[in-house]
């Protein structure tokens, strides 16, 4: 993602659930100029993003509202390989009224239903615990809604924590969720959820994203901070040294919560 | 914040009044803040047996440290099953989750609740605000939407700006007229001043409690919309020497919500 | 389901795809009159059930027909709460024409598509390879149409191979497929899936298929052969005996082929 | 059961025919019998990456032995992935799946498939058969369906007497107007006697290859329907001797498909 701001990328479309640091992100860089959005300007308990406000109350950003399940069933209904899927979500609601669903009738109960439509994003990007060169992916822990937005997808990049070999893949069949005929490439990006967390690995930097939303603040503090964090990286790996390299990383692993019985 | 004298904070009642109302054996999707504070409470005194949900993906976990992310590793430990975001929808959508809480920036006499803007501009809002996340969802599908919310007049308005979750929409039969299914909707308010409910002939709001030291004018002086007040009014407990002894040294020890002592 | 034959019931509704033996049992104790079937006299290789085909050809059993993939989008529509999901197969054919499905048109595209309303099992019996007193189950290799089925019946009853503890389960929550709260009963049935076989644990008895395919070829044979086997046992540890016992369900085991690396 | 002279029967000619048509780097979903061993050899020859999926839900296994049930341990070894029947279809409808492989108690000329009956009357058929299990989606939803079937009078019939899986229904852009997904449909027809495909224009099935000794009078004698033989008609090329020792030593050494040698 940060590659995607450093090159200066305008004008992409954007769907996301409370994938909000990502938003803040390609916000930050001024990269999307619409959205199918579920949540988020908010992080939970870590307050809401200015920059992200800043641009959507400015309508430099168009945006369809979705209800987190609504735009997971859009994804389901993709990765069924059916145009729609009816639901009993954002009925009567605003929310209903600013997105792009449909009201249906049950042809067997005659119910009122929401229809919303399959939504294919153009490219996915997953960041996956392991997989093998091929793209064969396996993921720990709760999958929010991986498996759904990887057969949605036209194209798919995996990142992942580690590369392990086909056999080893094959050796656990039930904990593949992404199979090779879905992805188009593979990025080996160890610490790759960073500042977030890897459920089994590292848990997420709470100081660094405290020092991102105190720096979106203020709109000149925010460019310095993107100058030295983004703009004046030349890669993931930079940006890692800069936030306290492997100390700070290997701090955040021992914090992880959830200890590996797999 | 904290109330008349007592040894506890406003913070601190709200939270023992929403753990009050979770019956054990029942089911809830709990968001990150004061509501998993009260499940965690809940579950440590009389609802042993209460079934956590988080929206992305972890069922039934037992809890050891309190989590700030619904996605996080604190909310994975120990959980009967680590599945995801849909699994978390279809099961209320089927019917099996009884409770839940929201919050929200607005909220109407109907229970209706906004999250998404302030302002009458959809393009240009004066306010943006979060949007749904999976609020609507969980106020369309949930047998029991529990609010928890600040009380002024800013908050409680006659209309909201825009519905982002729905409470009983413009009055009686309005939910199942739009296909929600029947028998769902809000079923208490608790804010910073009382507990209120939902007349089940009007489905309007009325308060049922006040918090201990509030009185009915205070009440009224800080909602914007006529609130009537049950017949049989009552005072919202105060949390017991136990319930703030767990809250304090089990739930919440870094003070991340309740504050620090 | 022995023992439902051997209670003699009559008049159970029936739904099933390729649960063909199931229907084998039922079909020979006349327990069954009405069915929506997909796939339900073959054995793959193993051949026809004269029985069950017998049974049909009367006009015992009434039935609707469904496709595979039809038959299990209605379980999963009613695990995921809805009354109906819209799919792409079954269009055009009689198989369509015998079912209970509707045409409808998309609201998005107009395509035309099947409708197929969700179908709520009164009882549900699944077999296992672990779950604790509780009920949280846990399924090894392919699990068919399990999952959506647990969540689409009104009742549901797990065998399993073996009992764990709930810390056990609570160790690896990414293999538990059914949680107790869908769980109504838990039966401790090691070697459930005989005749069958069951992945990592055992292989199927193809000699007892077979001696079922030509007792049934004759009604005086079969009506001896279910004596035997199941009106003259009165449980299913009896009927293990009577097919060889415990020698027999170890050459099962160490023919199966799937060995445990999870 | 031995073709003319030669030393192959006819039933390693279909499952060698079946090979040729599938191509590698392209997925299919196969069931038991002819269509795997086809699968397996062609594995094994000129597609060593063809994807294979089991109905019931295992995923591009490595197979060691011949599995003889889509659900069985045999189908599941070395897999990528573990699934279930819904994974599959669903894989089918996104449009996923190039090749299945199918087979029927009757076929008429626009390749539409028969295993649920024979007779008149439903309610009481002179036949039943097994139905579609899920015949019916792959015929529906993949690509190209190629059919397996002996070749005489009572299986290639005018109109089936029941469609349990659909071929082009009643002509050209009968599927399409039926909803179902453009440009799938019956590939080929790989029968006792000769090797057939469909007409583009008029969605008919018409001969394109007769296998070796085979005449044109005796499929006409064997057809219930007008069939027509292609321009350019072929012969159905001879297993090589390669082929014929994989088929016979390491695909099915036991001979429970190609029979005991």
């Amino acid at each position: 993602l940060h590659e995607i701001v450093r090159r200066r990328k305008k004008n992409l479309g954007f769907s996301g659930h409370s994938t909000t640091h990502d938003f803040q992100i390609l916000a930050a860089g001024g990269v999307i100029d619409r959205c199918d959005i579920a949540y988020v300007v908010g992080l939970e308990m870590r307050g809401l993003s200015p920059n992200g406000r800043r641009l959507m109350e400015s309508g430099q950003v168009r945006t369809a509202e979705w209800s987190n399940a609504g735009l997971a069933w859009r994804y389901k209904a993709a990765a069924m390989g059916v145009p729609f899927l009816p639901v009993r979500t954002m009925l009567g609601s605003d929310t209903m009224r600013y997105s792009s669903a449909q009201l249906i009738e049950c042809p067997f109960t005659g119910a009122t239903l929401l229809a919303v439509p399959a939504l294919y994003p153009d490219v996915a990007i997953i960041h996956v615990h392991q997989c093998d060169l091929y793209g064969n992916a396996q993921i720990d822990g709760i999958s929010i809604v991986d498996q759904d937005l990887a057969r949605a997808a036209r194209r798919v990049i995996v990142t992942t924590e580690r590369l392990v070999s086909s056999e080893q893949i094959r050796s656990q069949p039930g904990r593949t969720s992404i199979p090779f005929w879905l992805v188009d490439a593979v990025c080996l990006t160890p610490f790759g959820s960073y500042p977030g967390e890897m459920p089994y690995e590292y848990t997420s930097d709470e100081r660094h994203f405290g020092e991102w939303l105190e720096a979106e603040k203020d709109p000149e503090t925010f460019e310095r901070f993107l100058d030295r964090y983004i703009y004046g990286v030349k890669s993931f790996e930079e940006y890692l040294e800069l936030i306290g390299g492997w100390a700070r990383l290997a701090e955040l692993q021992q914090q992880e919560p959830l200890k590996r019985s797999l | 914040m904290a109330a008349s004298g007592a040894s506890y904070t406003l913070q601190e009642l709200m939270i023992c009044a929403a753990a009050h109302l979770l019956e054990d054996n029942k089911t809830a999707v709990i968001g990150t803040g004061p509501p998993l504070a009260a499940a965690m409470l809940a579950q440590k005194t009389h609802a042993p047996n209460l079934i956590i949900f988080f929206e992305a993906g972890s069922m039934a976990p037992i809890l050891e440290k309190l989590p700030i992310s619904v996605a996080g590793s604190h909310t994975q430990t120990r959980a009967i099953l680590h599945s995801g975001m849909l699994e978390i929808m279809e099961t209320s959508q089927r019917g099996l989750v009884d409770y839940t809480f929201l919050g929200g920036a607005q909220i109407d006499p109907y229970g209706n609740l906004n999250s998404t803007l302030i302002g009458s501009d959809y393009a240009r809002p004066a306010v943006r605000l979060p949007g749904s996340g999976g609020a609507n969802d969980f106020a369309s599908l949930c047998w029991r939407t529990v609010v928890i919310i600040a009380h002024d007049r800013r908050k409680f308005v006659p209309q909201v700006d825009f519905i982002t979750s729905p409470g009983y929409l413009d009055g009686p039969g309005a939910r199942e007229t739009a296909g929600l299914p029947r028998g769902t909707g809000p079923y208490k308010v608790i804010s910073t001043l009382a507990v209120m409910g939902f007349d089940e002939h009007t489905c309007r709001m009325r308060v049922e409690c006040l918090h201990p030291g509030v009185t009915r004018e205070q009440v009224t002086a800080n909602t914007g919309f006529e609130l009537p007040f049950a017949g049989d009014l009552q005072e919202t407990p105060m949390p017991t020497a136990t319930e703030l002894e767990l809250l304090r040294r089990e739930v919440d020890p870094l003070g991340r919500i309740i504050g620090k002592p």
